[in-house]
């Protein structure tokens, strides 16, 4: 069997993934989004929130940098980007309090803009973080490839995807590369609209991110679907029934989404933490031959050098270990480990758009392997929540201004 | 003779509390015509004055300069808070007790001073000592 | 079966834990509060960042709702990694002495905690350092020290009162900020003070029964293939701190979530009746009704699951082992105590699968490189 | 004709700085011999003055007198900040944010022991000042 022998919606997706974005980012022009929220709107918030549930939530993680603009303001004398905060949807709609500023009678909360993400448009969190934001007279944005949902309506302004509906019963590639290219882009947008880069500065940042997408073009994705293939043959060989993400920053988004892709496809157990922590806690799992590792390890990441001596404790303790990185020289890393040496992006806030697609081939294979059905959709027990009551029901709460 | 009597009270930040009438109950239980009376606020960061009974706007303004002699600042060397330290001079300032003469059973002041006890930190359960002396 | 001749080092902390509650609570004094935080500081602080690694970074976001709630100081809670390498250094020394920077590190050796501190030091943030060793390389580059004073003889293994040390000295200082802004007056300042030791004396009280209810939990799920932890926000801490005991103790499999991810991830687990679900729900939490929803997936699912909560075993489903702890006088108050269920029950899973903790006894462990991950060779970079 | 320059300093907390020097240093670089030296400081918790520069104590002096006309309290209106913040608002409006000296004979007009100096009522931070040379 080889890989080609294979083909699932999820693979698809994946396999489609360059040509996907290209058309997406066709749509989601900068004049589109200034049709979606005026400049002189967005000009006014002085602190972003983004949230979202599940892979929304990992969206906004990797589209933080962005909004900071962190890589223009360095050396070009350009302003730092608005502050923002990525946040868990539970954590923004019922923790999230006024000690922040909010009881200032106003300012503090009438300039937060906050951008909750749903692709489906239908759990009810999202729609309460947007309810919750106009409550205290704050902005709110919904980013949804569902124009017409209840999320949408409850937000003041909607940056819709304008994609066609993908199959259903899919573990969501395509959704998440939308929401983390959109948020991007917004970012952008907002930086240029703040005066915080210009807009030039914003078109070659755009154009950046897909030269980067498209170095993904053609045997580069094959190599790593071979590579992935490889890589789950081997795993599935020696038994791997525990997979532990590790990353930091923005990279963690990647981590995070990689391991829900797991759980999606194939019901797996998964777990994740940054390269530090993981010394002090995952380092000690009992079975380590069983537990595959995958580490996110950018050269163009500041904790690049933790990143290192957190991979030697890897295979020093004999865990089968995957290397995702946008290193050019490789040697770093040890003989033992399997490494996916991506493409490195001239931003580094790019790399979460394309650096999970190693986790997702992984992740569709072993589905397949094992004939796993995403999501075990009809089977014992998970079809007692058929229509996902447990987020869609779910009862709305929206606190108010507190004090 | 000698009668002594302790009380609380609940104050709130920076407030002032009328204790006259605590005063003339206590001299009456007592039952002494003449002499002294005495009342004591033992905290280090309450005290109290004695001021016209009748017009609140007074004592408003007493507090107001109160506030504006001794701000709370932040540079104070006692460190445990800038209200708590400026209340320490303010109650060093204006003193913890006061005396008054009685006389044919009642306080000379009577129908003229209030007696009030000043909050400032706050709000605290705070207590003050009124005592008795005479015959 | 007694519950006796399987105690490990969680169960014989749990023994000693009021007395170390009294020793922090004796050590941390005002006088040592105010020689930390100087009134000026404070009110020059307009962010406080709490970071950590490990059970210390836990600490700083099960304290961060007393510093919202008492403090009203903008907190964030941050990994330390995150802290040194990753977050904007426009976000440090934008104003004199702004954020406050607390480290934790009880030990005080790991190298990203100095590394931490030197880098908010280096943009002009202000930096204090909580730590049981006040002469250690992370104490040396801090501008404040405070000293929990742990007492001595707490037997070697996985942490819970070296991390209680941490919750009480967070929430001692976010007391201390709150009088000196006069958001609290002195009677609430001392009253939660109280609380503390109140909180305290009333869990320790409960403790025999929480440990004959985890003894008897421990032999039902001491064959689970995972644990599934799930709490909100200062009761993610409690959950992941679990998450971590089961790690250090017994070294399982183990993953956690939010109540509202977990319906959107954590939910697909395959076979979810080998998997122990443990649910961090408190009765006045914002988010109580969306737990209660997600334990009703839980109880469709038919996992083992308990659930540690304040409230009464009639809220949760009949099949739920439900862990009732005192109500405390301030909500902040119950992370300092909740994650004891858990530990407890770590502990007797230990030990009644015969496993040494920290995997000592196993040669893949017992490496240089391995005994050397948290200093040895790990450089400082300011970045 | 005229001439700008920014300076760029780095403060301590409550401190004053001697920038006489600097200042009669751009009015040469300007090349003018009559006209008019504008100095400016583009903050709101600090500001210039001009005085005596032959004793640091003094310096210290104006600052505690300042101290005790403004007292750091905790209670101004102007919560947003700190209350050095909001002390060092008021401090700097009594003070000023901007001197105007006579330029002749290639120098600015100072008295024997007359000084510029710039006061910093926060701090320590980054600061900076504009001098602005113009000509008659």
């Amino acid at each position: 069997m080889t890989s080609k022998d294979y083909d699932s919606a999820m693979l698809r997706e994946i396999r489609n993934s360059v040509a996907h974005l290209n058309s997406f980012n066709a749509t989601q022009t900068f004049d589109y989004l200034a049709s979606c929220m005026p400049p002189e709107e967005i000009a006014k918030y002085r602190r972003v929130i983004l949230t979202g549930c599940g892979d929304s939530y990992c969206a906004g993680i990797a589209a933080k940098p962005v909004f900071e603009n962190v890589e223009s303001f360095k050396g070009t004398g350009m302003l730092p980007g608005t502050p923002t905060e990525a946040l868990r949807n539970i954590e923004f709609t019922r923790y999230y309090n006024t000690y922040r500023g909010w009881d200032f009678n106003g300012p503090n909360a009438y300039r937060t803009l906050v951008c909750a993400v749903s692709f489906s448009g239908g759990p009810m969190r999202p729609r309460e973080a947007m309810a919750r934001i106009n409550a205290v007279g704050g902005g709110s944005v919904a980013f949804t490839g569902n124009n017409n949902s209840n999320f949408a309506k409850e937000a003041k302004w909607v940056v819709n995807y304008n994609m066609a509906p993908g199959e259903p019963d899919v573990p969501q590639v395509r959704s998440y590369q939308a929401s983390c290219f959109s948020l991007m882009m917004f970012g952008l947008y907002m930086s240029y609209c703040k005066g915080q880069m210009t807009r030039a500065q914003a078109d070659e940042q755009r154009l950046a991110a897909m030269q980067y997408v498209n170095s993904f073009s053609g045997k580069v994705l094959a190599d790593i679907e071979e590579k992935a293939f490889a890589l789950a043959e081997k795993w599935e060989a020696i038994g791997v029934d525990l997979m532990d993400f590790v990353a930091e920053g923005a990279d963690y988004a990647t981590s995070f989404f990689g391991s829900a892709k797991m759980v999606e496809s194939f019901g797996g157990l998964t777990t994740h933490d940054d390269a530090e922590d993981w010394l002090h806690i995952n380092y000690f799992n009992r079975t380590p031959e069983k537990v595959g590792t995958f580490i996110i390890a950018n050269e163009t990441s500041p904790s690049f050098g933790r990143d290192l001596e957190t991979i030697k404790v890897m295979v020093d303790v004999g865990r089968p270990l995957a290397i995702i990185t946008d290193a050019e020289d490789i040697s770093v890393f040890p003989e033992e480990a399997t490494v996916f040496q991506l493409p490195k992006p001239k931003y580094r806030w790019a790399n979460p758009l394309m650096q999970h697609i190693p986790m997702d081939y992984v992740a569709a294979f072993v589905g397949l392997m094992r004939g796993e059905y995403p999501y075990r959709r009809n089977q014992a027990p998970h079809d007692r929540d058929p229509h996902a009551s447990r987020f869609i029901q779910s009862k709305m709460v929206v606190l108010g201004k507190e004090d | 003779m000698f009668y002594s009597e302790t009380r609380s009270i609940q104050t709130g930040k920076n407030t002032y509390h009328d204790i006259t009438g605590d005063m003339k109950e206590i001299l009456e239980k007592s039952g002494v015509k003449n002499g002294l009376l005495v009342v004591e606020i033992p905290h280090s960061t309450a005290g109290v004055m004695a001021t016209t009974g009748h017009v609140e706007a007074v004592r408003q303004d007493l507090v107001n300069e109160v506030k504006r002699l001794v701000p709370s600042r932040i540079n104070f060397l006692h460190e445990e808070s800038p209200d708590d330290a400026a209340g320490h001079i303010k109650c060093g300032l204006f003193g913890n007790s006061i005396t008054s003469i009685v006389k044919d059973g009642k306080m000379v002041s009577d129908g003229k001073l209030g007696y009030f006890l000043m909050e400032y930190d706050g709000p605290r359960a705070r207590k003050f000592v009124v005592a008795v002396m005479g015959e | 079966m007694d519950r006796r001749d399987y105690e490990n080092s969680l169960v014989k902390q749990s023994k000693v834990c009021q007395q170390t509650v009294e020793a922090v609570m004796n050590n941390i004094d005002y006088q040592a509060l105010g020689e930390v935080m100087p009134i000026k500081e404070i009110f020059d602080a307009q962010k406080i960042i709490i970071t950590g690694m490990g059970d210390s970074w836990l600490a700083g976001v099960a304290m961060k709702p007393v510093f919202e709630a008492v403090a009203k100081v903008e907190t964030d809670a941050m990994r330390a990694i995150e802290f040194s390498r990753h977050l904007s250094s426009k976000q440090l020394g934008f104003s004199p002495n702004t954020p406050m920077v607390i480290g934790i590190s009880v030990s005080g050796n790991p190298a990203r905690v100095a590394e931490c501190l030197q880098r908010a030091d280096h943009y002009g943030a202000n930096t204090i350092l909580i730590t049981d060793q006040p002469n250690s390389p992370s104490a040396q580059v801090a501008r404040h020290v405070l000293h929990v004073g742990l007492p001595e003889g707490t037997p070697y293994g996985p942490g819970a009162n070296s991390y209680i040390g941490s919750l009480v000295a967070l929430t001692l200082m976010a007391l201390r900020i709150g009088r000196v802004k006069n958001t609290i007056s002195q009677n609430q300042y001392e009253d939660m003070k109280k609380a503390i030791m109140d909180y305290t004396v009333e869990v320790c009280a409960k403790m025999e029964s929480f440990a004959d209810q985890a003894f008897e939990l421990a032999q039902t799920w001491k064959d689970l293939k995972a644990y599934d932890f799930i709490g909100d926000y200062a009761d993610y801490a409690t959950a992941f701190f679990g998450s971590a005991k089961v790690l250090e103790a017994f070294g399982g499999y183990t993953t956690y979530d939010d109540s509202e991810d977990w319906c959107h991830i954590n939910f697909f687990l395959k076979h979810p009746e080998t998997i122990g679900r443990v649910v961090i729900a408190n009765s006045d939490t914002p988010s109580f009704n969306r737990l209660k929803e997600t334990m009703a997936a839980i109880e469709k699912l038919e996992s083992p699951c308990m659930v540690v909560t304040d409230a009464d075993k009639s809220e949760f489903p009949a099949s739920f082992n439900v862990f009732t702890f005192p109500k405390p006088r301030y909500f902040w108050l119950a992370p300092i105590m909740q994650h004891w269920a858990f530990d407890l029950v770590a502990d007797y899973i230990c030990e009644l699968n015969g496993i040494t903790q920290f995997r000592r006894d196993m040669p893949a462990f017992d490496t240089e490189i391995g005994k050397k991950r948290l200093r040895g060779g790990t450089e400082i970079v300011i970045v | 004709m005229a001439y700008m320059e920014k300076t760029a300093l780095r403060t301590e907390f409550e401190s004053m700085t001697d920038i006489t020097a600097r200042v009669q240093e751009i009015v040469k670089k300007s090349g003018i011999k009559e006209g008019i030296c504008i100095v400016h400081c583009n903050h709101t918790t600090a500001g210039l003055m001009v005085t005596s520069f032959w004793d640091k104590r003094g310096h210290r002096d104006i600052m505690e007198q300042m101290d005790m006309l403004v007292p750091t309290r905790n209670d101004f209106h102007h919560q947003f900040d700190t209350p050095t913040d909001a002390s060092g608002h008021i401090k700097t409006a009594i003070f000023g944010t901007t001197l105007t000296l006579i330029v002749t004979g290639g120098k600015a007009l100072l008295g024997s022991s007359q000084g510029i100096l710039f006061a910093e009522f926060d701090g320590p931070r980054d600061r900076q000042y504009y001098v602005k040379v113009i000509e008659d």
